[in-house]
This record gives C-alpha cells, structure tokens and sequence, in this order.
C-alpha cells in the first residue's frame, strides 16, 4: 500500500510491528512470552492433522464410533481425548462417498477446525479459494488436481457460524480390513478440508 | 458490513496459489502472532467476533495485499489500542516506522427476530438488508432462497458480540443454496451450505411484505 | 462480472484523497498512455468497452494497488496481446521485466429485451442477474426498485460491445434510486441517478414472476 | 502485487512497461509518436475546463442558451466549439440551485464529459470517492469541505452510460451583472463535477 498515507511515515517492517506487540504486551504484564510458548508448542504438538485422521480411522473401523461422530462430532473427538475451543460449539462430520464430495471454506474470513484436523494452509486463507470455491467448486477443485466425475454432487460448507466441520474422506478399498493405527497414516489434512481425495478414491 | 473482506463469489481472481500438504507458518513471527492474538482472547481482552471484525475493517488496499498473518497482526494491534491498552504512538515507536491500524468501527445492533424458530425442510429467504457493523451473512446469501437443513447450535449474535452489545445467543441454521440459484449465470452447479443466523432469516412467504 | 471494479456502495473506505483542483498528470508517461489507448481505440483495434472490461480483468490486487494509468497501460497492452498485435514476450522483453495482463475474457452476451419501451414515471425493478462478462449494470442498483426519469439515447449494448458480440444499440433510460432503499441502514439520503440499459430493467410488476 | 506470481518475474517499473507498448506500436506502425503528441496537446490546451466554464457563463447571462443546454447539452456545446467524443451521445447539464445540489462519479471507472470540463483528478477515479460517494454523499462532500445545509437535496449521478454529465453551478449573488468573459474565469472544475461550490454560493 501506499505508505505516505499511513501516519504520514514508512510502514515498519511486518517483523518490526510483531516484535513491537510483543513488547509491548510484555511491558503491560500481559506476559506474552508464556502465552508464545504455550502457542508454538500447540500449533506443532496439539494442532495436528492426525487427530483428524485418528478420527477419521476410527470412523471407518468402529460403526458405533461412526455413527456418534456423525451425530455429534465434537463429543466423538473428546471420547478420542481432543478437545476444541470453547466458542467451537459444534462439530459436524462430512462423509463422503463415491457419488457426494464434501469440502469446507470460509468465505469472510478463514474458521477451521483446527484443534482437529491442523490450523489451515495459506492456500485456504487466501483471496482465490474464499472467492471462487462456492461459486465454481468443480473448476476449482479440478485446477487444484481433483478431477470429480460429473456423477458426483458437490456439497460447499461455507463457515459462517462457530459450527465447525470436518471431512470424512472415503476409505480406500485397497485398505479395507487394515488396522486403525495403520489407518491414520493416510489421512491428509487436505483431504479431511476437502481439497483432495485418498488414492484410489 | 460492505466489506473487501465479503470474497464469496467474487469474480476475477486467478488459480487458487495452491501447495499440497503445504506448511501452516513460513516465518517465526507468524507463530508468535497467532499466538499473543489467541492469548489475548482467552484474557477476555476482546471475542473473537471482535477479531474478526478489526480485520475487516482494514483499509481495502491493506487488507487485499497483505498476508493472512499480518491480517491477524493488525487486528490484535487495532484491538490492544481500542481497549487502551497501548497507544499507537507506543506502537509506532517500538516499531520504529508506521503501523497501519484498522478504521473506526460502526455500532453493532442487538437480535432481529429472537423467538421464531424454522423447522427442518422450510424454505427461507435471506432477509437483503445491509448493516455497516460486523456481520456473518455473507452478501452472496442476501435475498435469496434456500431450504433448512436443521437446526444447529445457539451463538451469540456476531453482530452484537463484535460490539459489545448485549443481545441473547441465537440458534443457527444450516441453510442449503443451490449454486445455480445464488449466481444463475456463471457457476459450477453444486449445494451450498451456510451457517445462518436466525436474525438473518424470514419465512419465504414474507416476501412480497419486504425485506 | 462480480469484479473488485464494482465499486459504488463498498464500505471501509477512508476520506477521499481530495486536493481542490488538482493536476490531471503527474509524469510524462501517464499522458503519453492516456494518448496511446485513445488512439487504438480511434485505429479501430478495441472499443472503448472492450477498454473498460480489460481493466476489470485485471487481477484484484493489481487492479486494488495501481494508479489509474497504470490501470489504463494494463487494459492497452493486454489487448494489443489479445488482438495479435503484440506478444506478451515482446512486451517482456522491451519492457525488461514482467509486464502484468488483465486475465482472458469470458464470452458476451447479446440485447436481452430489445423491443420493450419504458416511460417517464414508470416504476421498474432492475434484473437481479449476474453475468460473468462486461456489463454496465452496477451491483448496488441490481434487484432495486427505481423510477424511469427518462430516455435517454440508445447506445451499443456493452454487454455485447466489449466482446465483439452482434447487438442491435439499445435505449438508456435515467433512473432514480433513492440511497435509502438501495442501503437502508449505512446511507446518507439523496437521489441516485444511474443510466441503465433496457436490457438491465423489468417492468416492477413482473417481479413476483421472478428475475 | 507479490512479484514472483507474475511470469515469474519480476515486474518491469510502469515506466518501462510504457515506453515498452509505445516502442512495440512504434515498430507495428502504428505511429504512436504523432498520436502522443496529438494527445499531450489535446489534454493540455484542448480538453481544458475553461471550455465548460465558457459553456456555464454563457448559460448564466443568456437565458435561451441555458434553456438549449439544459435540452440537449452536446449541441450547445457545439454552439461553442467544443466537440466531444463519438460515442459521448449526450451531454446533460445538471443545474444547481441553492435547494439542490448535483454531484458526479464513475463507480465503475472513470468517466467523464473530459472534453467539456477536463480529465479527471486522480481523486475522481480513486476507489475511496467511487465507493463512497454515491452511499454517503453528505457525508463525503463535507469531508470534501462542501457542507451542505441538511435542507440542501443531494442528486449523485452515478456515469454507467456514454450520456455524459456537467454541473452547472449556482452563480455567486456578487457576480451578478459581470460580463461574461469575467465569469469565466471564476468557474472552477470541480464544482462542475459538484465536489464544490463557488465563493458565496
């Protein structure tokens, strides 16, 4: 932007302006760097992508477990011992099968489920994705390498209240009878937004 | 509100910048912002209604170029200085150059229709009003129709939550559009699914009453 | 098409940048464009719509963060590009860099109610139809409900115009809108004047029969 | 824009893509030299707003030219000399008085009748004054330092057609009588696009 507008100086540098909050909050007692510490160690620990896929593998092994996730995905993941943010109220669990593709955005700004399935790629924040996928989600699904039959329906889940969702992606058939454990390997974090689907599926 | 932010549908834009599996942070920074934003939450600083709409009210040319974490940046900066806990001189000078800050926000406003509650199946229409405070009713929902697929959770409303102003927490419905509805004219046919504010919707017969 | 051009009524924009009388030019190659597409358009190569939809195609953040010649000097080189005068590696390659383009067009559209006349006074709904090329058909007007202050000429239709597509000229009417109802909630009272095309309008007793 | 998304490189300074199209039409035969200077003198002694203040001090000493305007705003200008373009079929001259005040704007680009009354300033085709101002035109006109009384009706015309539109501005009460050569030089361009009003009015 143009940055004679701004204050009537040069923009510090996006570094700078972090550091300067930082600091801020910790000359303010809001003791920052405790609460850094706690945030790096949940977005590469806590935050991740397999305990989606833990999820998701015990869905396809375990009916029963299937069955409580669909009808209430936020108390299946605790049963799994993940928890959500307290303003995530609800978790809705998106199966998809061989003629119905599910996937997730949110066109306002960028909601996820992230305590399950990871905090969201770039791509998913972006402008492109939040502007185009529930107007042309075929097309873009394709340009993005998942090329769905036309006998597919496609169903956009766009994340405009605290609900959040997730997609179970259908099992391949080739790991039909392999152990949960085993499961949870395949499961991509793309594949449970819904960008993309497991091989030979 | 009217907002740059408001991206469903919008026409123009290129591939979606797209990597497999791709990495959540590049750079340290983006970590530590995400951090200190959701520390500031949990403080009761401010809601996360309230973080999202010191987003949206960046300035457009900011918010269209700038990255998703300097977004959250400037909102957690806009937000510490609303609240009074830091100036923006503080925060310029600690910076050590300009820091672009979100603009004025305009009042919120209280629940529109608390007690109506829609049945799974009904037809809807979504009521075409603007509102310059923050809102989750997606402009490319307003004025149409769409079926309810049930009835999900109670939240508190957004665009009273952002502001501060008391309002009663408000079921929500998933509500399913068809594409071809929502843009006749250049879209890939597929269902729709928006969570939708009970203060958002009307019976579809009101109609011809108004919005 | 729903483009980030379609400017009239989007909120979270500051004062206006205003400088009371001030210079049209502020380099020497802002001028020398200006001349240069005014001159292709004089050589027959491209209408003055087709001008306009190339500057719309442009990528949302370059066309959010250029200067208006720069807006001008992408729609001119993007077209001399489309119509074969010009390579983009030639414009590359003498420019020394890379030499941003508008992006491809999607395909016009012919008149859609070519023999309908409207009269002075008479009440008319706009059509609440997107289309994914040029248009003149402003958002903040689609849907709305205004009144026909008159004819105005008839003109090449641009829907047709910008894309080469055969369209007989159509009339224009002048229609006032009042910004209280094209905004209910965020507007200051006045009467908006758009010029809309016949193809835009529906007589407002054929809304309840749909768009 | 972020540089490394466009042909992968980075791009050419606006200076040197513009002398790249002109060096390319050069080299197509185009002759954009001559048409250069065509337009540099056209945009500097041609399309100048004296021309309109001409138009507006005429209409306010001869009561049949300002009724001529008023019907058809291209053949007075004509009246005058002054051209405009082929496809700007229709100039209307919008008339102020002191209940009522017209204002202009492009929302979807720039127009103007810039023949009549000059190119447009920058701030014309800024995003801020066509976002605005047909929204909340009070309101941006006074920030604009135009403060209009509340019992004052605003008319924006929002410039979607090739009609083109001038304000004619209300003629300061001291200037009545003045000869009409002396009124021409008080007429500025932006209050023929109405963003001002005249000393007094």
């Amino acid at each position: 932007m143009d940055n004679s507008e701004i204050s009537g100086g040069r923009v510090a540098d996006v570094i700078n302006r972090a550091a300067a909050v930082e600091a801020l909050m910790e000359e303010r007692g809001m003791e920052p760097a405790a609460a850094i510490a706690r945030g790096v160690q949940s977005a590469e620990e806590d935050w991740v992508p397999r305990n989606g896929a833990r999820i998701v593998a015990k869905a396809w092994t375990d009916p029963e477990f299937r069955q409580r996730l669909l009808t209430d995905g936020k108390a299946a993941a605790a049963e799994l011992g993940f928890s959500m943010p307290a303003h995530h109220r609800f978790l809705v669990a998106l199966e998809n099968t061989v003629d119905l593709h599910n996937v997730i955005v949110c066109t306002l700004c960028s909601c996820t489920a992230f305590t399950i399935i990871g905090l969201p790629p770039d791509w998913y924040k972006d402008l492109e994705y939040r502007a185009r996928v529930v107007r042309q989600s075929r097309t873009v699904l394709r340009e993005m390498g998942l090329d769905l039959p036309q006998s597919t329906q496609i169903k956009v889940w766009d994340t405009t209240t605290d609900t959040r969702y997730m997609v179970i992606p259908v099992q391949p058939p080739e790991t039909l009878g392999w152990p949960e454990e085993k499961l949870v390997e395949i499961v991509t974090k793309d594949s449970m937004i819904g960008v993309s689907r497991l091989p030979g599926t | 509100m009217d907002g740059m932010h408001d991206m469903g549908g919008r026409q123009g834009f290129g591939p979606v910048r797209y990597q497999p599996n791709a990495p959540v942070f590049h750079e340290d920074w983006e970590c530590r912002v995400n951090a200190l934003y959701g520390h500031a939450v949990r403080l009761g600083l401010f809601t996360m209604d309230a973080y999202r709409h010191a987003i949206e009210r960046m300035a457009p040319r900011h918010y269209m170029t700038a990255s998703y974490y300097e977004r959250t940046l400037t909102s957690l900066a806009t937000l510490l200085v609303e609240k009074g806990v830091v100036t923006r001189n503080e925060l310029e000078a600690a910076a050590g150059g300009a820091f672009p800050l979100a603009a004025p926000s305009a009042p919120g406003r209280s629940n529109l229709t608390p007690n109506y509650r829609f049945q799974s199946g009904e037809l809807v229409q979504v009521r075409n009003v603007d509102f310059a405070g923050h809102t989750r009713l997606p402009s490319y929902i307003r004025g149409k129709r769409g079926v309810v697929v049930r009835e999900t959770l109670a939240y508190p409303f957004p665009d009273a939550h952002a502001h501060g102003v008391v309002a009663q927490d408000e079921p929500t419905y998933d509500v399913a559009f068809r594409a071809e509805d929502l843009w006749p004219n250049d879209s890939d046919p597929a269902t729709v699914h928006v969570g939708v504010f009970q203060s958002y919707l009307m019976p579809a017969g009101e109609v011809a009453r108004g919005s």
